[in-house]
């Protein structure tokens, strides 16, 4: 479809084609100062509004700031946007957005063949160049003749957009991502409105960088108008999504949100014990936003006091939270023992990164979880549950809640970097269609013993403040019933089978697994945690080309669901595809005498579809 | 989430409380003659002299000898992990401002793996009674030094002698801007009891270094302040207002020497010569806290420093409370329908 | 054989018969302020000397000195003595020493049918009657009928014998327990020099407590002689052991003394960085003596800074430890993953404790094995070696230093508190026998390269005062070869893949497994660390009952030895006793496919061979 | 174990180093204008005019902006993890005393995380050379508030404005006994030289605090005291023996009244009339230190304290040495012959 395409003021018109696409991948690449977060956000934004489904996956360097130009200090943001259900952030894109050489070389193996370049020429000098190590200058060398290359001089038109402002030069180029976002609304046909929108929220206080940003929106929306060097403009059609009303979260605004709901369903004050970490902060940092909810965040010296300010809060009755990331969780495991041990409840979210150590803090990686499930001293048994997306966060945290306190014991739950950063569209509940999950205190001060169970095993909780119900807790093992200290050798074993029966029961009040395709098949493709939109994605292509496959997915990590064993006992074969070295597989070959084929990548970034496509190939080849 | 931070219970007609009622029947596991009887029996009757119900109160300790205080007050308590006392109470605190939150721990406990939160409590100023039980040494461990033993001092894990410089644990409270700090004796119970009450009525983290015997593994550390023949002369009292004489006969007294404080004798200065203990003086307490097991200048006991700051959860309840009046009480509607949303509508 | 003794002064005489015994088990019990664990450490120092092969174990209660007579304060000291060789301190004994009515109570169920009960009459008043929860005195009211019981006033005798001596009642009745030494020493027919030195020794700067301890033995001596209440006197034969100079250890003296072997056999400083924690502090008070070896000892403010100052040391060139139980292990566990990213040596002992939590802290349990293997963030593999006999934690503290320095890895040593406590007679090895552990600097300082890698993928050390040689380490995910901080993602695969591999091939540089009895049989029993001895002696007495029975004693945990799988699998039946809840069981599954039977005990106190045996029994039944 | 903490390897003919022999081959990532260059290249100018070998030093770090230190140093560096660097350094010092132990170090990684390692071995007194980059954020993590961020400073953690008070970090170094204590600043360059080169110089524990702007999130919160405007009447130097004058005409002073300091117009006062600096006092580093963002006052910047007490190392060394000679050096026989050994003869 071609059209014709006139300006407001009628100046120019030239053809365009008009192209309709189901799917859509952009990158967006440059320098970690060029504002390619915002861009991306901004991008996002507008196309939920649209009413596309979309992914989204930032990946940004460690350095704050890293020397412009060169290739460690590049942020990206890729957004995959949908007329139909999507899962990932998109194996490869169809248009990188290049705002220097750097952003070129890291993200051009990524790029589609015969995808659109987007570059900003203005940064392709000598020095940029040379701190991106190419050799010639790849705009002129021809080594891109496989891909559509647009070249647009994206600092100097932005600049002239905002000749007269009375901005400095240095200013005005600062807007630059402003121009490139506009130039993208044009190419995928969006509006400008909401950026436009966020645009005088934000900076309000600031009326110069206000006009700043809107010119140079409003600029690049312009040329791609009317500059010949666009000749297609592409559309998205809205996707068939369930009705009702959307946001789009981040995976750790996701398990913000989930805490609080979590609170208000269970009529408890929040609190919130933590140390800042990559990737988990924003969970503090939205929580810190929402005072109104009554909620406490506790940012503590560290994350030892973390945890245990959210065991003193648990202990005078609050739901109490503690967040964190690898190396912080290694921190917390002491305390865990104590917590479990005076059977208080309190949920653990650890915001997975790429270990060992410090190891690549910005990049997600799912090695926590034998340190989650079974990483403490003693006889530790503690439910882990695992967040599959972005929003699926929110029912992580809601529902770690809620074990946490019908069971009083801590609680882990597992999300990433990728899934934390990332973001999705989210079908808003209803206050109505999130469960109470309220527990009565203890009530008979008569009859109140610390440790008596209930029938799941769970200790009756009174907490400071009730007359009556005066008791004493600790981490010294306790008697049965009484909570007395005990040094009773039967009684100890009593009390560690007791633990680990509690623990080991919480299987009779979670869901049976459920699996997406036949229930008998040539393969299972398993997976946990973060991974679920790369495999479903895969699953969902190799059951379109009539592949035999399944994709189970085990949202609870310990216990595991009772028909687990059962349920994978049904493939010929199981593919396990995990960002560790197999720690999945691992505890399925303890508990169910399995022997899965682990997929492993460890290499800070999530799958794409296609490497677990073609591994699943591979084995259905040797069947 | 309800506004109440404690779930609502028909309370009993408010009782008087006496000592007793505060004895939980759990026995007590200390070592005959051990300092820690004395500070759990000047609680116990320090606390019905302020009035407080025992539904209201939390103990929390670490690990160690000291630390098993909560299992014998029939309080909430809760004997937490080595070193952490501190972070727990400041979570129970922060999150329940209503009970008077009492931490019982060691000179390892707090000092030593507690360090941190030590001095991050102060700071923060939650209003938590911190009664360190100074014995100079890893009692429950048997024997090992700990952060307040003496240099050169020989223990399990000194058979050379102590090389580490001591803490003093008062100079170390006010570096890290403590707002009531003060010493006491387990051997002077009546100003243990009134120094407890102090503390109870002081807003804020209060805390309280008390030299405390070890019979076992160091038996005698604190004679000098404590024996009848030496004590007179080796121990001042600080009075908020009074001049600073001691002394057997009281005939001593301690002015100021520029920067310093100076021993002199009353038969050649008079009263007025002295220093007048202010407690509200964070300048005086520094030199104060200075003497401290130095050679002829008397050990201050008594309050150092009580003055006035917020509290960590007094300003948290505020911005809380401010932050409802702007934006109203929180809903799951307005949690989750918040920022940008948009609609999809039915087919 | 029966005898006519005749006192020194021709006093009395009286009829003796002189049993031989093979085997004999001793219970020392009283208050935890009556010296028992004196007396049980100088019964064996002398039994040690007599030539007999033995086993102790010290059992203890948490608090230092509870109040008097009751029932959780009781301290016990057990010896295990015979002619010829054994594995443990014994599954019951022979003969209970009872200080107190409280000790009879808590160690009576121990006591062999027949045995003999000493008892100290003058302590079964009323009051310790009812502390100890005796309705009527079990010395009166026939309920120790199946007992041998010996009423003895031992407190009384003690004061009489000393009287003269011009101290006090209360110090005078202080000296009882050597009454009762002296006393079982005539029974026993062991000498008393041993003792009568060690008293002069020990007490030397305070001479009344020298006549006052040396005055109660030989009176305790002198009443086994004379008093018609004793009328067999027993004797044990020295023991047909390997020659050479032996030496009583208990674990945690054995592990100081590896430690410090292994740094004089590798030619390095030693430094160890720890914090006091039962059951290990002995360790650190151990090597805080031995000054003159250049060993430092720093005692450090909390178990972070103890593995973080020894990581500091190891940076600087040092053989460097720490040393710990559960809770702190638990805290050390992220700066463990700091020191195997950096790759230097390091060796972490892990004394294990009951747990969860504090748990029961004076108490042996093995449920650390999890924590030591799998608790850390990111993949973080670490080699783990568990120590089976007290002498044997020599052993273990010099393989792992020798495995660490090799390696350039951090190495854990599990061993327990009853191992830590628990004595056993030690051959000597001479210095000859020691290898060579010293592992050669980085030479070359043009070519070296921080992370280059040998055959055996160790990287070279270089350490600072090396001109030449500077180079920065650190937490972050480093390049191959270079060792700079990387962030590139096939990098990090490599590296995460590397570390695994270099860890996963110590099994070529270990021992492979060894078994004890048939390599194929009906049963294995499979255990590892500290229930070697119990464990060995069940199959002992399996085998000498004509089962098909061997013993499989694990001492590499991690990684295990590479014909570990194929040994087991020769097998009809498999059963791991663990105190815990099956751990190792856990980890053999998930490896090997197999599908061992757990015989748990989780009671703070070491299995008995009889428990094992009959376990065994049950499963070879039902064959 | 040999005696010799170093291996032996043939060193070359000593040289004189640059500046520029001590910078690494890796791009330094901090962001443009962030102070922590200005901490670097002073730090690569100190060590060659003190004259120490490159092979000799060792710089640690914890996790921050400024904790990446080490690999801009061609010297032997560890970047550790957080909180850490100091036990890291105090291990390394004590393990071989012959070293120059740097330790670079944020607000957060120092007094938060860090905070316990901080105050002990300030009271060891390990002979570690301290700086702690105090940008008043936690900026690797993109900024939080940090414990030395102002009572009411709004952070991504704090929306609503800091409720903590925070640490004075000479105050806290002071109360944990440290013995050198300081604080500079990243736009003093000189005066930062000078003080990396004092540090060097003392024996044990050398602190500094210091001022430095981040430029992303916590820009311009030195402005007070950096910028040329308002710095001389904000900041007062610290120099031995001299009386506290400052003022952009030098026209001010601080005189003590009482306990504490007052500021007084050189017009009204004379110089005599000043308090003369004492780096050897402990009480006047204390009084001076109460000085710190006090509206009215001006910040002090130099050396409060340099005072001498023996170090943990060398009273290690000096234990080592007397065992030796009492005992022997011992061997693998010593070790193990040892204590009560009995002979089983051969058959
Ligand atoms: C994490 C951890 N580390 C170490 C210990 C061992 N531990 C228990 S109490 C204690 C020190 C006790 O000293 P202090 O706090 O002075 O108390 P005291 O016994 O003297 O009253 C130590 C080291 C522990 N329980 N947990
Ligand atoms: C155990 C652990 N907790 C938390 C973090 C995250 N973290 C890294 S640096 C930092 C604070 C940095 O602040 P500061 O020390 O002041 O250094 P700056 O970046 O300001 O120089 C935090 C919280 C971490 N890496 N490790
Ligand atoms: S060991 Fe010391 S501190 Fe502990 S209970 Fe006994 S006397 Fe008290
Ligand atoms: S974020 Fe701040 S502290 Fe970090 S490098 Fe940038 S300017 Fe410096
Ligand atoms: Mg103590
Ligand atoms: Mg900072």
């Amino acid at each position: 479809m071609a059209t014709t395409v006139e300006t407001a003021n009628g100046q120019k018109t030239k053809s365009v084609d008009y192209v309709e696409l189901e799917d859509v991948t952009i990158r967006f690449a440059g320098d970690s100062g060029d504002g390619m977060q915002i861009t991306g956000t901004q991008f996002t934004t507008t196309t939920a509004q649209v009413g596309n489904d979309l992914s989204t996956f930032p990946d940004y360097p460690s350095e704050i700031r890293a020397p412009s130009g060169t290739l460690y200090g590049v942020s990206g943001f890729q957004i995959h946007f949908s007329s139909r259900a999507i899962h990932t952030p998109g194996d490869r894109f169809d248009t990188l957005v290049a705002m220097n050489p750097a952003a070129l070389k890291v993200n051009l193996k990524q790029l589609h063949e015969g995808g659109n370049i987007l570059v900003n020429t203005d940064s392709f000098d000598a020095k940029n160049l040379k701190l991106a190590k190419y050799e010639s200058n790849p705009l002129e060398d021809d080594s891109l003749r496989q891909y559509k290359v647009y070249p647009v001089p994206i600092t100097s038109l932005t600049t002239n957009a905002l000749e007269g402002t009375g901005l400095s030069a240095k200013d005005m180029a600062r807007s630059k991502n402003f121009f490139a976002l506009g130039l993208l609304y044009w190419m995928y046909d969006r509006p400008m409105e909401p950026t436009l929108n966020w645009i005088k929220e934000k900076f309000g206080k600031n009326p110069k960088v206000v006009e700043a940003n809107t010119l140079a929106l409003r600029a690049g929306y312009s040329f791609g108008n009317m500059t010949e060097i666009f000749s297609v403009q592409y559309s998205v059609r809205p996707a068939v999504l369930p009705a009702g009303t959307y946001r789009n979260v981040t995976g750790n605004e996701a398990t913000a949100l989930g805490m609080i709901a979590a609170c208000l369903k269970a009529g408890l004050p929040g609190f919130l014990g933590s140390y800042p970490i990559t990737p988990a902060t924003e969970i503090l940092q939205e929580l810190s936003r929402r005072k109104n909810f009554g909620f406490k965040t506790f940012q503590a010296e560290d994350e030892i006091a973390g945890v245990c300010t959210a065991i003193g809060a648990s202990f005078g009755g609050s739901l109490a939270f503690t967040t964190t990331s690898g190396p912080g969780m290694a921190l917390k495991t002491e305390a865990v023992g104590l917590a479990l041990m005076v059977e208080l409840p309190l949920v653990i979210v650890d915001v997975q990164r790429g270990g060992p150590s410090t190891g690549l803090p910005t990049k997600p990686e799912q090695s926590d979880l034998f340190q989650a499930v079974l990483g403490r001293n003693g006889e530790a048994p503690v439910p882990v549950i695992a967040a599959s997306s972005p929003a699926n966060c929110f029912y992580g945290a809601f529902e770690a809640a809620r074990i946490a306190l019908k069971y009083m014991t801590p609680v882990i739950l597992l999300t990433d970097g990728y899934l934390a950063n990332g973001s999705e569209p989210w079908l808003l509940p209803a206050d109505s269609e999130l469960p109470d999950i309220s527990v009565p205190f203890a009530s008979d001060p008569e009859k109140y013993q610390p440790y008596e169970r209930n029938d799941h095993l769970s200790r009756p909780w009174a907490v400071p403040g009730m007359a009556g119900f005066e008791h004493r807790i600790g981490g010294l093992e306790k008697q049965h019933i009484t909570g007395n200290v005990s040094h009773d050798p039967m009684n100890h074993q009593f009390m560690v089978e007791m633990r680990a029966k509690k623990i080991a029961g919480i299987a009779d009040d979670i869901p049976l697994q459920t699996v997406f395709g036949p229930e008998e098949a040539d393969l299972a493709i398993i997976g946990w945690g973060g991974t679920y939109g790369d495999i479903r994605t895969a699953v969902e292509r190799l059951q379109a080309k009539g592949k035999s496959v399944s994709h189970v997915h085990i949202k609870y990590l310990n216990p595991f669901p009772k028909n687990l064993g059962e349920v994978l006992r049904r493939y010929k074969k199981l593919l396990v595809p995990e960002m560790n070295l197999g720690q999945l597989a691992f505890l399925l070959r303890a508990h169910f005498h399995l022997d899965p084929v682990t997929l492993s990548k460890v290499q800070g970034r999530p799958f794409t579809p296609m490497e677990i496509e073609e591994k699943a190939n591979d084995i259905l080849n040797t069947l | 989430m309800s506004n109440e931070e404690t779930p609502t219970v028909v309370k009993d007609q408010v009782k008087v409380l006496t000592a007793k009622d505060l004895a939980s029947d759990q026995d007590v596991r200390w070592c005959p003659g051990c300092g820690d009887y004395s500070m759990l029996s000047q609680l116990q009757r320090a606390l019905p002299e302020v009035g407080v119900q025992k539904e209201n109160i939390a103990v929390i300790a670490g690990i160690g000898c000291s630390s098993r205080f909560p299992y014998y007050m029939d309080t909430y308590g809760l004997h937490g992990i080595h070193g952490r006392a501190l972070a727990i109470a400041s979570g129970l605190k922060t999150a329940h401002p209503h009970l008077t939150v009492w931490v019982a721990t060691g000179d390892g406990d707090c000092l030593s793996i507690g360090g941190n939160h030590f001095i991050h409590t102060l700071r923060r100023n939650v209003d938590i009674n911190v009664m360190m039980f100074n014995n100079r040494i890893y009692a429950l461990t048997k024997g090992q030094y700990s952060p307040t033993s003496q240099h050169g001092q020989k223990t399990k894990t000194s058979p050379t002698g102590v090389i580490d410089h001591p803490f003093n644990p008062v100079l170390i409270a006010l570096g890290a801007e403590g707002t009531f700090v003060a010493r006491s004796m387990d051997r002077d119970p009546k100003h243990l009891k009134e120094t407890m009450i102090a503390m109870y009525r002081h807003k804020g983290t209060a805390f309280i270094d008390v030299l405390q015997n070890c019979v076992i593994f160091n038996d005698g550390a604190f004679d000098l302040y404590t024996n009848k023949e030496t004590r007179d002369d080796n121990v001042v009292y600080l009075e908020h207002g009074k001049p600073l004489v001691f002394g057997k006969n009281r005939d001593k007294g301690l002015r100021l020497d520029g920067f310093r404080t100076q021993v002199v004798s009353l038969s050649e200065y008079s009263e007025n010569d002295l220093i007048i203990h202010d407690s509200k003086s964070k300048e005086l307490a520094f030199i104060l806290a200075h003497m401290n097991d130095q050679p002829g200048y008397p050990l201050p006991i008594g309050i150092f420093l009580d003055i006035e700051r917020t509290t960590y959860e007094e300003e948290l309840e505020e911005h809380i409370a401010r932050a409802k009046e702007k934006e109203g009480e929180g809903t799951v509607e307005s949690l989750l329908f918040d920022g940008q949303t948009w609609e999809i509508p039915g087919t």
